[in-house]
């Protein structure tokens, strides 16, 4: 046999446009920064170590995962990491050690490894994280209980959970720039309208998220609470409380836009989007919870591939 | 008009008989593998959960509670249903072949399917009307469809992932089946 | 290779090549043996017309087998050295046939014009198969595909590539010829030219009517010309003859034209030579040249790793010998670095949807691939639009995940193919 | 109490009535057996099978849409019923295995780097995949996907390990397989699976004459699976215990091994694994599929035959052995010496196999006690005739039949037969006792002219030590023992003294000429150069060929027109199908091919039990396909390997010389468990082309 | 045809045999089980209500009709003289049904409190109105004239469970009812309640 | 074929024990097993159902005509499940409420009548009895195992006793209707890890 130079050889096509998972997941991280860095200043230390601990966790399961399942370790691609920023920035600051670690281990395990590691995962494994956490410890998400140590220069209140209890008469005063700016009480990550948006609309423009998801999610929004403005003024607040208070924006940006868990064509992505945000109207107006943003999400994750059934003729197709 | 839009509206979302009440999930999990199997049973539980909500409550009506018999409720609404259920396959099979092969063959699985008698069982228990048990039959059975085929849709993604081996199958599909029912929780205290 | 740029909202523009006028075309000279490929599974039980040993002349036609129609068309004067089985891409068989070149040998076979216009039919088909520039398994002239059409293409059919540009820029006359040739042959007189914008004018010459194709990949695959150009419908798993539309390089025209008018012997192709930067030449090469001589006579080291691939950079065909013979679909030699090569993982498919948004078939790639990597072909077929694929190789390219979605598409396509036959067979 | 039972008696007679009536009214026709068996599942409607109710799942089992087994509310019975319902009868019921037929080469080298979808079918569909191996197994583990029933998995040497208890039979890895090694059988279809040449198969193999998996016994002997071991030879060869003590293998004279190294002592073990079962004390279970009703008429109970009869029973065909000799085994029983196949070990290997279920007639003969008619006549189906060669050739020089002559075979049994106690008829040896002859019943005779006290023991043969065609351990052996070898010695005649016993062999001494075309030298006679060896008792062993009086009686019509050969061989139509001219006769081993090794008879038996197996389904009696009959696959045959660290082979323990001479104890001992690991790990575990490389 | 007719008449044989089964299980079970369901079901919240009883109040019950419903009253008597009455209404909860026992001094016309009997409200949360005796306590001593009651978020005056505004909701709903339910059938419950003043 | 009634009885346990190994009865294993008290509850009134009709089933086996068998099995259980019905009202009333519409759910239980089917109706009274009994009794087991996790890890609490004391946090989302769901998938998830080796 003589001996030849050996050549790697594969099928087409040979080029590859340098796209990676790992550049994603590491460019979603950078997009929250800026939001992340407003409730580490609001809220101090214990965000930190919030977060720290979540992150920490998150990779630390995702590992474990790995190797029981004796796949090679998929770590490195961020995924881990994110999912536990995405969770650590929807907690409040005073969420306890081993909430946060049970938090985790069912965002990755339950949430995706048991589907088979990231993208066979029918819901956005964050939220199955928080839905399972609310269901289980509501006590932890009350963030007027939760934040009344805290003593910050303006009104500390989490606009939803006035709406719910008190009515609309107790956030008449809040504006949307004080909304925007933070000025609202709120997870650690979630409350810096500014920093989201922009990182939002950084991965937009990077293509790291679809702008249809997003913005039919935030129309959504708007036009449902304005159709309930329009029918009852009394009782339900108007289109700007919804959109800059809650989990709204991070949702919009970072938690529906959730590649698994969401459609891929034009149309479905825009019903998709929109659905959530009527749905979490509807929970937040005449629901049970204060913030409907986590189990709108999931409710229409689940409705996601029976939308996602609407595309376009593929070329030649018979029927 | 407005009680029975509610009343509908519990009855598909916030008490859905699969995800709230446990009741029809031997063929949840069984017929939930394919979208074309689970729109089948949909339509066939739809079809015999309102002729059963009639007939039981009919008997329920005018038999046992006048004779006092409504200890005699388990054992006569099982005997109506499954016979009801094997009748109508019967007749759909000889008169009806294309509708049977959509919808018929899925009537044996209702027989012993705990939604329909439980649905049932609900009407009587929370003393419903007539229009009030014929509207509660059909979004109950609408519920179920709905739950099934939202299921099915994501359980024919699941089955192409790749599940570590000992949770695959019927062990995924009730993990699944939980974070839907999770989702459900989205309707709560909407009626 | 074609980084994805900054922006990126929409999906990423692949362009073809626009041909350099400034560049020149260089011969390769034959040095050794060259290799011709017969269409046929070789096995030692075949009856053979020709044995080692046999002297064939530049321009002889020959048949291989006794009871195949299969026939070559020698492009260099020499003796046979060799015939043996050469198992190729997607389990093709082939018969491979050496010849050694006898230096000096100028023994040309000057009767080739004649010998092509005098051939039946069924004998043109075999000898145009011979022809550079050929897609492989397109037939000429098939009762069973309702060719009405002609199209002429211009266009080159992968990126980087520019030799049909060339042809149609230096060689309208041969082109001209060659459409009365196949006028002539099949009794077809419906013809039009596509070529890129910059050539629009020089095709007028032509003498048919000239439509414009954009440069933007994969425009001028033959089904998209059939679609948007034609206006005809191509269904899915069909090719475009099937819709009466016959796709054919502007080479393989000029080479008709030129054998037909001047007995000129097809044996050599344009053959565009990508080096390792990317850049590329044109060069002619002679028809089962070994590709490691094109690319020492031009200077391009090849290493161990690297990748070496007929064709261009998303529709070609990776080789793992260098001494692969140049065949007459070899429109380009490219050569990459082991740095360049991407990597191959086995993700599984995270539904980000650039595949589906870039899918000028609009295939639901990411459900395909979802049937596709647990083998189940028939529902992927069925439901999922398989075939609707026309081959372009962009979902590879943009795939996040870095699943080779396309080689996916490519064997389930295969296999599809070969079990339904074997299920037909054993029916 | 009232109301309830005439509202219950009015319930149960309306529902009943209009089901009654209503099933009369609405009867619609359907395949009878999905209503069988759907009366067989469990009827709880669960759904828990993915089908619509028991009725869609008895419509999705008639339709073969589901296996028999697929109701998870009912116990393994029902999915029997439903097997049998469904016409799954007992024949084809026996079980199907996935087996993977490559064992090794996971070092083969590589033509290219593959880069691309981690699928065997997508590698091999490049260029043919991307190892020099043309045949071999690709590892990327399609098949493992392909299985529902999780039944196979890729094992530590990175091929596929099928898990028996899991399979099905449902035959997915086999068709999935792109290079054909994952192949699905019924012990029966393996039982008769014959070397094809497009199998992955080792040098070995290739050689053995009956074709045992090598590399398969010994990687199962290397993972202490030595019960395995023992089953995979019996799949090929029942006589395990014999062979591995007599078997010249030829095997390790192709082993790859032997090319830079010592070859791998496979026979030894095979003889370890099989004195392993012995020393158990318990024979394996062999399975038997269930029984045909066919009646097949073995004539003569050696290898051939023993062979022939056991593959013939597992496949559930009824078999009887005659045989001639008062106890079985043929040849292996009577022609070889005690010393080398202690006859105790031969009793307990034909126990194991008569133990089946195979009928025995002792002492008769063909042609005197029955005939082949008789046969027919009493009902049996088919005849395999494995009479061996028990006729000596004759020497053919003056005074070969003095008192004190005696032939090879004839020596060897007749002295067997005493020993055995079958015979009071002793023969009286001498003192001074010459043996002509270079094959391996010359070597018998004289090793045990040996331990019979003989002073003096001669071999005369006619070319040199070279040429003999006995095995070289053999030849040794006798060395060692101080026969006294006599080369380039061509017998003149036969001196007798005057009461007609024999006193002398004149020989005429030899040169070796000029080669001849087949390459060797011929000896050439030196005129003149008589000599003369005293002696009292001569053996002529110089060959022997079957004995075929039984033709002379004539009144066995059918026997008249079978033909045979000018060596009395049995002449077959095909040397792979072993059928004679007449179609329901049969024949194998030294019948079919003169003498020869018990190997050869053994796989013999095994070609002939499948040719009868067709023969008595009615199918065509044809040579296996693609069959690699006694030949080699060229480009397994290699002439140098490399990455090869020398390792000594496994030595034979043996009785010391002085010792076994003494007596017919058995001489070659079984190596220890130690070193049959060590050696095991000595196989380079060879498939076509590739083989594994020393770590 | 013959088959036909054993198909059926095993089938009726066995149903009728089953019916009869049924109806002597029953007819022995019946009274054991009524007593059981007033025990389980209805004590624990009468005793409550009616804390220094000296009857048993399971045993002073009487009903009456309100409309097509059909209610039970309990009477407490301290030392011979009837002084609270308690009855069970129902209002929805969260998941279904919560039933409410409503208890009224005769004397001074007020609630005395109440007590959930049946409800199947989240754990932990919702059934704190049955295990949490603060939020019940909050109808002690209003008064039965004043109409109905309403948590805070309505614009009422009831205390909501923490988490469990529907819950809350539909144990005001119910006592609402049973202050209506009184004020309507006054009359005939203070003609009833001299009965047992003696 | 033949096993001992002990075999009979064992089997049930662990090689067909139900939700497990025959994932079948799904609704009242995730509806009544909040408490490990109601899965014992509801298991023992499914064994009783699951004797009794097993016994009559096997009893009857010879005049029940085939065609109309599943009917006949029918009848029978729901009359054991009315029995048990009223027992239950008669003498264990708190834990009726609880289990509720499910005792008479009992009926359409496709372990019973699978049982009923696939066994009683091919065996004589004793077997029939033993199988009754052994799935009953594997049943009522994994119920009390459901309940006892979802109990334990839902409330911190086992039969209303606290077991890791007042700092621990219930993790209510156990007793919750999707805590049911999941806990069942992991168990049988780990039935599978444990069983195929």
């Amino acid at each position: 046999m003589h001996k030849q130079k050996k050549y790697i050889v594969s099928h087409a096509p040979f080029w590859h446009d340098g796209s990676r998972l790992t550049t994603k997941n590491y460019h979603i991280m950078l997009a929250v920064l800026i939001a992340l860095a407003a409730g580490i200043v609001k809220y101090g230390v214990p965000a930190v170590g919030v977060i720290a601990l979540s992150v920490s966790t998150a990779i630390f399961w995702e590992l474990i995962m790995n190797k029981i399942t004796s796949r090679t370790a998929t770590i490195g691609n961020g995924n881990a990491a994110l999912t536990g920023l995405l969770f650590a920035m929807m907690l409040p600051p005073t969420m306890p050690w081993w909430a946060v670690v049970t938090g985790t281990f069912v965002c990755v395990i339950i949430g995706k490894e048991i589907f088979g590691g990231l993208g066979g995962n029918p819901f956005n494994p964050v939220l199955i994280g928080m839905a399972i956490l609310m269901i289980a410890w509501k006590d932890l998400f009350d963030f007027d209980q939760a934040l009344i140590n805290y003593d910050f220069d303006y009104l500390v209140l989490y606009p939803l959970a006035a709406l719910k209890h008190f009515g609309i008469s107790s956030i008449e005063s809040l504006s949307a720039i004080d909304l925007l700016s933070g000025k609202q009480t709120g997870a650690i990550g979630t409350t810096f309208g500014f920093g989201l948006i922009l990182g939002g609309v950084y991965l937009i423009i990077r293509g790291f998220v679809r702008w249809e998801i997003s913005v039919s999610y935030l129309l959504g929004i708007f036009v449902t609470a304005f159709i309930f403005k329009s029918a009852d003024s009394a009782t339900y607040a108007g289109p700007v409380i919804h959109l800059f208070s809650g989990y709204t924006l991070f949702g919009a940006f970072f938690l529906a836009t959730e590649d698994s868990s969401s459609p891929v064509n034009f149309i479905p992505m825009l019903i998709y989007g929109a659905a959530i945000g009527i749905m979490t109207i509807l929970i937040r107006n005449i629901g049970v919870y204060v913030d409907g943003t986590v189990f709108a999400i999931l409710l229409i994750n689940l409705a996601n591939p029976i939308i996602d059934k609407i595309r376009p003729k593929a070329m030649g197709r018979a029927v | 008009m407005g009680d029975y839009i509610v009343l509908a509206i519990s009855c598909i979302f916030v008490n859905n008989i699969l995800l709230a009440q446990f009741l029809g999930n031997c063929p949840f999990l069984g017929t939930s593998k394919k979208m074309e199997t689970a729109t089948g049973m949909a339509m066939a539980v739809v079809f015999v959960l309102v002729l059963a909500g009639i007939i039981t409550w009919l008997t329920n009506a005018f038999i046992l509670k006048p004779f006092n018999l409504e200890y005699l409720r388990t054992i006569s609404f099982i005997l109506v249903i499954a016979s009801l259920v094997q009748f109508v396959e019967m007749f759909l099979k000889k008169s009806m072949p294309a509708l049977y092969a959509g919808l018929g063959i899925f009537l044996p699985l209702i027989t012993t399917n705990c939604a329909v008698m439980g649905a049932c069982l609900i009407n009587i228990k929370e003393d419903y009307t007539f229009i009030e048990t014929v509207i509660s039959s059909f979004s109950y059975a609408v519920g179920f469809g709905l739950a099934l085929i939202l299921f099915a849709g994501v359980r024919e993604r699941i089955l192409l992932a790749r599940v570590p081996k000992p949770l695959q199958d019927t062990s995924i599909g009730l993990i699944t089946a939980g974070i839907i029912a999770m989702a459900f929780f989205a309707f709560k205290g909407m009626v | 290779m074609i980084k994805r740029s900054f922006i990126g909202l929409f999906s990423p523009v692949l362009q073809y090549e626009e041909l350099d006028t400034s560049k020149t075309v260089d011969s390769i000279k034959v040095t050794g043996a060259v290799t011709f490929f017969v269409d046929k599974k070789y096995s030692k039980k075949d009856s053979l017309l020709i044995k080692p040993g046999d002297k064939v002349k530049s321009g002889d036609i020959f048949s291989v087998f006794n009871d195949s129609e299969e026939m070559i068309i020698s492009s260099v004067t020499g003796e046979i050295s060799g015939i043996e089985a050469f198992s190729g891409n997607f389990g093709k068989e082939y018969t491979a046939v050496t010849v050694k070149t006898e230096s000096g040998g100028n023994n040309v076979n000057k009767d080739f014009g004649k010998t092509l216009k005098k051939a039946s039919k069924s004998s043109l088909n075999q000898i145009i198969k011979n022809f550079p520039g050929v897609v492989s398994d397109t037939v000429f002239v098939n009762p069973d595909k309702p060719v009405d059409s002609i199209v002429i293409t211009g266009m080159d059919s992968d990126l980087l590539i520019s030799n049909n540009k060339y042809i149609v820029k230096n060689r309208i006359k041969d082109i001209k010829a060659g459409i009365v040739f196949i006028e002539k042959m099949t009794g077809i007189n419906s013809f039009i030219t596509v070529v890129p914008e910059s050539l629009a004018v020089v095709a007028q010459d032509i003498g048919v009517p000239v439509r414009v194709v954009e440069l933007t990949y994969p425009l001028a695959s033959p089904m998209l010309i059939t679609q948007n150009i034609m206006g005809r419908k191509v269904t899915a798993g069909k090719t475009a003859e099937d819709s009466g539309v016959m796709v054919i390089n502007a080479e393989t025209v000029a080479a008709m034209g030129a054998a037909s008018v001047k007995s000129e012997i097809p044996g050599s192709k344009i053959v565009t030579v990508i080096d390792k930067n990317g850049d590329t030449r044109l060069v002619s090469a002679i028809i089962g040249t070994p590709v490691n001589t094109v690319l020492s006579q031009l200077k391009i080291d090849v290493n161990e790793g690297d990748r070496v691939i007929t064709g261009g950079p998303l529709t070609g065909t990776a080789v793992y010998s260098d001494s692969h013979p140049v065949l007459p679909d070899t429109e380009a030699i490219m050569v990459q670095d082991r740095e360049d090569i991407p990597e191959i993982l086995d993700n599984s498919c995270i539904n980000c949807g650039e595949c589906v948004r870039i899918c000028p078939a609009k295939v639901p790639v990411n459900l395909l691939i979802r049937f596709l990597e647990n083998g189940e072909y028939d529902e992927a077929a069925d439901s999922y639009d398989l075939f609707s694929c026309i081959d372009c190789g962009l979902c590879a390219y943009v795939c996040q995940a870095q699943i080779p979605v396309f080689q996916y598409i490519t064997l389930a396509k295969h296999e599809f193919t070969r079990n339904n036959t074997v299920e037909a067979e054993n029916a | 109490m009232t109301e309830a039972i005439l509202f219950m008696l009015g319930l149960g007679a309306a529902c009943g009535s209009v089901l009654s009536i209503a099933s009369k009214i609405f009867y619609v026709y359907e395949d009878p057996r999905i209503g069988e068996i759907e009366g067989l599942l469990a009827g709880a409607n669960c759904g828990g099978c993915g089908f619509a109710g028991c009725s869609a799942a008895a419509d999705a089992v008639v339709n073969g849409m589901a296996q028999p087994n697929l109701c998870v509310a009912a116990d393994e019975e029902t999915a029997v019923s439903v097997a049998a319902v469904m016409g799954l009868n007992a024949g084809s019921s026996e079980a199907v295995i996935s087996r993977n037929s490559c064992t090794g080469g996971n070092r083969a080298s590589d033509k290219f780097i593959y880069s691309g979808v981690l699928s065997c079918n997508a590698m091999s569909n490049f260029y043919g995949g991307k190892r020099n191996c043309t045949i071999g197994c690709l590892g990327l583990g399609d098949c493992v996907k392909v299985c529902t029933f999780n039944a196979i998995e890729i094992g530590h040497d990175g091929y596929p390990v099928v898990d028996e208890s899991l399979c099905v039979g449902c035959k997915a890895c086999e068709k999935v397989c792109p290079k054909s090694i994952i192949t699905v059988k019924t012990m029966s279809e393996r039982l008769f699976d014959f070397n094809r040449n497009d199998d992955p198969l080792a040098p070995c193999v290739q050689t053995c004459p009956a074709q045992i998996n090598i590399p398969q016994y010994i990687k199962q002997i290397r993972n202490r699976d030595f019960e395995g071991a023992v089953n995979t030879i019996r799949e090929r060869n029942p006589l395990l215990l014999a062979c591995g003590r007599v078997c010249p293998h030829p095997c390790e004279d192709i082993c790859r091994r032997g090319l830079e190294d010592e070859a791998v002592s496979i026979n030894q073990l095979k003889r370890f694994v099989a004195d392993y079962e012995m020393n158990s004390g318990k024979h394996l279970p062999v399975t038997c599929a269930p029984s045909t009703g066919k009646k097949v008429a073995v004539i003569g109970g050696g290898p051939a035959g023993l062979s022939c009869a056991f593959f013939l029973k597992r496949v559930g065909h009824d078999v009887t052995i005659f045989d001639m000799t008062p106890k079985l085994g043929g040849m292996i029983r009577y022609g070889i010496p005690e010393y080398r196949l202690p006859k105790e070990v031969l009793e307990w290997e034909i126990e194991g196999i008569l133990n089946l279920g195979i009928e025995h007639h002792a002492n008769v003969k063909l042609g005197t006690d029955f005939t082949i008619s008789s046969l027919v006549a009493s009902g049996y189906d088919a005849v395999f005739l494995g009479i061996g060669a028990w006729k000596d050739y004759a020497l053919k020089i003056e005074g070969e039949d003095l008192k004190g002559c005696f032939t090879g075979i004839n020596f060897l049994s007749n002295f067997s037969l005493f020993q055995q106690g079958d015979s009071d008829k002793e023969i009286k040896i001498g003192k001074k006792c010459a043996v002509i002859g270079g094959g391996n019943t010359a070597i018998d005779c004289v090793r045990t002219l040996i331990r019979l006290g003989v002073e003096e023991v001669y071999i005369v043969y006619r070319r040199t030590r070279n040429e003999m065609p006995a095995n070289m351990v053999e030849i040794e052996a006798a060395e060692h023992e101080g026969i006294k070898f006599v080369f380039l010695a061509a017998p003149e005649k036969v001196l007798a003294d005057e009461d007609g016993h024999i006193k002398g062999l004149e020989y005429l001494k030899m040169e070796l000429g000029e080669p001849d075309a087949s390459g060797r030298r011929r000896p050439v006679p030196i005129k003149g150069s008589e000599t003369v060896i005293e002696l009292d008792m001569l053996i002529t062993a110089i060959g022997q060929g079957p004995d075929v009086s039984f033709k002379n009686n004539k009144s066995d019509i059918r026997l008249n027109q079978l033909a045979t050969t000018r060596w009395d061989t049995i002449d077959s139509v095909d040397p792979e199908t072993l059928q004679s001219n007449i179609p329901y006769i049969f024949t194998g081993g030294d019948a079919a091919t003169g003498a020869s090794l018990v190997v050869e008879a053994i796989g013999g038996g095994r070609r002939a039990a499948r040719s009868i197996d067709l023969y008595l389904k009615g199918e065509k009696v044809t040579p296996p396909e693609n069959s690699l009959f006694e030949k080699n696959i060229p480009e397994s045959i290699f002439e140098s390997v490399s990455g090869i660290n020398p390792i000594e082979r496994a030595k034979m323990p043996e009785l010391p010389v002085d010792e076994r001479i003494k007596s017919f104890v058995e001489a070659d001992l079984v190596i220890s468990e130690e070193s049959a690991l060590k050696e095991s790990n000595r196989c380079l575990t060879c498939c076509v082309t590739c083989y594994n490389k020393d770590s | 045809m013959r088959d036909l007719i054993s198909m059926v008449l095993v089938l009726t044989v066995l149903s009728a045999f089953s019916g009869g089964i049924l109806a002597s299980v029953k007819q022995s079970t019946s009274e054991k089980i009524e007593f059981q369901q007033l025990k389980f079901e209805k004590a624990p919240a009468i005793k409550m209500i009616l804390t220094g009883c000296t009857n048993d109040p399971m045993i002073d019950r009487f009903k009456l009709k309100d409309g097509d419903q059909e209610i039970s009253f309990f009477v407490g008597k301290v030392d011979g003289k009837v002084t609270g009455l308690a009855f069970e209404t129902f209002g929805k909860g969260f998941e279904g049904k919560i039933g409410l026992m409503v208890g009224v001094n005769i004397d001074t016309m007020c609630l005395i409190g109440g007590g959930v009997t049946t409800q199947s409200e989240t754990p932990g949360v919702g059934s704190k109105a049955k295990t949490d005796p603060k939020f019940v306590a909050q109808f002690e001593n209003l008064p039965v004239a004043k109409g109905a009651f309403k948590v805070k978020p309505d614009g009422g005056g009831i205390d909501a469970l923490s988490g469990a505004t529907i819950t809350s909701r539909g144990v005001c709903i119910a006592a609402t009812d049973a202050v209506n339910i009184y004020n309507r059938l006054e009359d005939q419950l203070k003609e009833k309640l001299k009965a047992y003043s003696k | 074929m033949a096993k001992s009634i002990t075999q009979e009885f064992v089997k049930g346990l662990w090689a067909e024990i139900p939700p497990f190994r025959l994932v079948l009865g799904l609704c009242p294993v995730l509806a009544v097993t909040k408490t490990v008290e109601n899965g014992i509850g509801m298991g023992l009134a499914t064994t009783f159902v699951l004797v009794c009709s097993n016994i009559l089933v096997s009893m009857l086996r010879s005049v029940i005509p085939p065609k109309i068998r599943i009917a006949c099995f029918i009848i029978i259980i729901a009359t054991f499940v009315t029995v048990v019905e009223l027992l239950m009202q008669a003498f264990t009333y708190p834990l009726f409420l609880k289990l509720g519409i499910f005792i008479p759910l009992i009926v359409v239980n496709c372990i019973v009548l699978g049982r009923a089917e696939a066994f009683a109706f091919k065996n004589s009274v004793v077997p029939s009895t033993a199988d009754g009994f052994g799935i009953g009794v594997g049943f009522t087991l994994s119920l009390a195992a459901i309940g006892l996790v979802r109990e334990l890890i839902g409330t911190g609490a086992l039969f209303g006793v606290s077991i890791f004391g007042a700092g621990y946090q219930p993790f209510a989302f156990m007793v919750e209707a999707p805590g049911a769901f999941i806990c069942l998938g992991l168990m049988l998830c780990i039935m599978n890890l444990v069983g195929n080796k």
